[in-house]
């Protein structure tokens, strides 16, 4: 078997986002998905500290530190670049004007349900930021993340045991084994990695998973 | 959703206004920008009317003024139904012909309420308390509740099919400045309606306009046409 | 009895307003209070229409067509003025931000309502515009108008006959008689025209009105 | 309410951060700007230490970095409760050790939430529904209903006694541009605070500025002080 690496998964989602969208790369790894848009066609990054057009990180000993990421990593504007405050750009991600959003998760339900943002665990200290409102605002949420955690159990799950960003958001799932559709009747596998079977994919998974259409 | 080019490049101008508001259908929802008769669409709106859609209902703060704007939709009787803060203008008499005639319908918002119904709708908001109205005719039916002190009435977000709007300048993303007060409900509108339609004096090319003075970022707008 | 004039009234209210103070001049007679402001001193005025540091009419000729007032008469902009939209102007107003707002009235009752925005008679056409956002917003509410209606009725009532435009929002009220206060326990004038005993001030008015403190 | 001057002009320029909040009470609610370092008014921050003023409740989106910043003001337990969304930043235990301890309170609020509170707050919106934050932990024991289809949240406006803010440019009556991505909070915060107090880079004439491209008007901003 020859998993997805992080990079796959990057050039995979960059694949699904049409020309012309309006786009917003949630922190850590769905960071990377910019790395592998096509220079050659215009996709609008959004930033929610207040950046629609936002480039990539600037050359070392270049960084401006009025322009950063939601992430606090310098960033650049692109030509077309506009500014705006925190309220006028969460009015654009919860009021539906964002076509994709990129978020690593937790844990995804079989409904759609996401979990990103608290283990829930004693003595954690919770911090959402801007998770549940890209959760509910972006048009379609794609989610970013490894198949299983690191002692192996499964990410897609019946039910999500960690407290919810939202319910019922994800539209689709990628992850270093499969790429997975959440439709009205559950996970569907669209894509699994070279030399992966569906109940090898099945086995990881803690809920039923249709094969490919 | 996008209006990439074949290239892949977003270009969100049109050639003309007739191409602008094509698809218009009868029955729309349709927010129409201007205060008075400044920044009105008047283009846009000539356009509409000779595409011919009809039983619309129009958002718009006044109801036009002589024949022009919207008193001209209203005189070829394209309209159902005007939410507007303000329909008498003087020397306009079309709208209070077809109100006395009992042909068209008349939702009365205060104007700051009808501003904020529009924000709301662009910003997901699904309801907002405000003292505005409270205890007047125009809270008449409609749930209050007390909060910091005074009671506050329940408005919800007005959204649209399509918003006709002017602005001063725009790029090919659809990026936006306008001038002046002509600004008014522009910014608002377009973000309360699906498909925005913007007229504007000048196109200028990409990164023309100040990141910084950027009014309305172009993922509010749809479509967007010269008429100088 | 020598009447307050128009001009009398506008310059009146223009003393009243200190230094500083962001004022909205409501359509119609308060327009007039813009001409008594002194000159130098700051007074910044609001137009709902997006414009703080409205300036006077300009120039026959020298109208500018995107740059007009609540009433849509052509004005001008001072040095220092900002343009906004029409939700920032009127959360500008309806968030308390202005220190005095000037308005017209049909009635105004002892309690501070006023009713300034329909008649409510068969046939007439209502309009409402920024009426009711001035009257909850502004921090003090004057009214400037005449203080009987053309046939002689009292404009200063017991209770508004009219439909209101806001509940208990006026503070103080400036007619061709007086200079008349609302407080809790009703109107007291402060200033009557030349000539005008405080009993000929009563029989003008249709509520209970005190002698100034 | 005004700050006109003896000869009668609007002056909004306070000497140096000091005097700037030297009037600031124990117990008072202040709104910080920036997003992790990025538009921190730093300096007004500092100024807010030595002034002493403890028991606070600061609002801000972040609770500081390393040891700077709302950082400082909550090692110094002058802190009695943040209403943030993301307290934890990278290299910072200072709110993490607090709050384990017990020492502080927290008003966790998804971040669009609490942006959109403040601007409630300054635009006299007594509450709003949100469909943020529906079926999660941060809705438990709010009242919810459903609006447009999915289930909403209403949430009350964050007022505040004080703003600190940060931006780039001002002039004497208090009129803000920023820079970049530190505009992020400045403009909300400023108008949701009786007393809005901003550190600049540079204090500019005015009429200096572009009217179109003001984004915190002076109405909103009681006291300005260049800080570089």
């Amino acid at each position: 078997m020859r998993k997805f690496s992080s990079d796959d998964i990057a050039a995979r989602i960059a694949r699904d986002i049409p020309a012309g969208s309006t786009v917003n790369l949630g922190i850590g790894q769905p960071t990377r998905v910019a790395n592998h848009l096509p220079t050659d066609c215009d996709v609008i990054l959004h930033s929610e500290n207040g950046l629609l057009g936002m480039g990539p990180a600037p050359p070392k000993g270049e960084e401006d530190r009025d322009l950063i990421n939601a992430g606090k990593f310098p960033v650049t504007q692109v030509t077309g670049a506009s500014f705006f405050h925190s309220a006028d750009s969460f009015a654009m991600m919860r009021g539906g004007h964002l076509d994709v959003c990129v978020l690593g998760a937790f844990q995804v339900s079989e409904h759609g349900d996401l979990a990103n943002w608290f283990t829930g665990e004693p003595g954690a200290i919770p911090g959402v930021g801007g998770a549940m409102d890209l959760a509910i605002g972006a048009k379609r949420i794609f989610v970013m993340m490894d198949h299983v955690t690191r002692d192996g159990r499964p990410k897609l799950v019946a039910s999500c045991a960690y407290p919810l960003t939202a319910p019922r958001c994800v539209s689709r799932v990628y992850t270093d084994l499969a790429v997975i559709d959440v439709t009205p009747q559950g996970f569907r596998a669209r894509e699994l990695c070279e030399g992966l079977s569906l109940a090898d994919l099945q086995a990881a998974t803690g809920a039923p998973i249709a094969a490919p259409a | 959703m996008s209006a990439a080019r074949a290239d892949g490049r977003l270009d969100k101008i049109v050639a003309n206004v007739e191409d602008a508001v094509a698809d218009v259908k009868d029955g729309a929802t349709i927010m129409v920008g201007g205060f008075g008769d400044v920044g009105v669409p008047f283009a846009l709106i000539d356009a509409l009317l000779a595409q011919g859609a009809r039983d619309l209902t129009i958002v718009s703060n006044n109801a036009g003024s002589g024949d022009t704007g919207v008193a001209k939709l209203l005189k070829r009787e394209r309209v159902r139904k005007i939410i507007c803060s303000f329909p008498k203008t003087a020397g306009s008499t079309v709208f209070e012909e077809l109100y006395r005639a009992g042909r068209i319908e008349l939702e009365l918002t205060p104007q700051g309420t009808l501003a904020e119904r529009m924000r709301a709708a662009g910003a997901g908001i699904g309801a907002f308390f405000t003292p505005t109205g409270a205890g007047t005719l125009l809270a008449a039916g409609k749930e209050t509740r007390m909060l910091e002190g005074r009671e506050q009435v329940l408005e919800y977000p007005i959204h649209a099919d399509v918003a006709l709007i002017r602005a001063d300048r725009a790029d090919r993303w659809g990026n936006l400045v306008y001038r002046k007060t002509a600004r008014n409900f522009g910014p608002v509108m377009a973000s309360a309606a699906k498909t925005t339609i913007v007229e504007v004096r000048e196109i200028v090319a990409l990164g023309a306009l100040d990141p910084e003075a950027i009014i309305t970022p172009g993922v509010f707008v749809q479509r967007v046409v010269e008429t100088g």
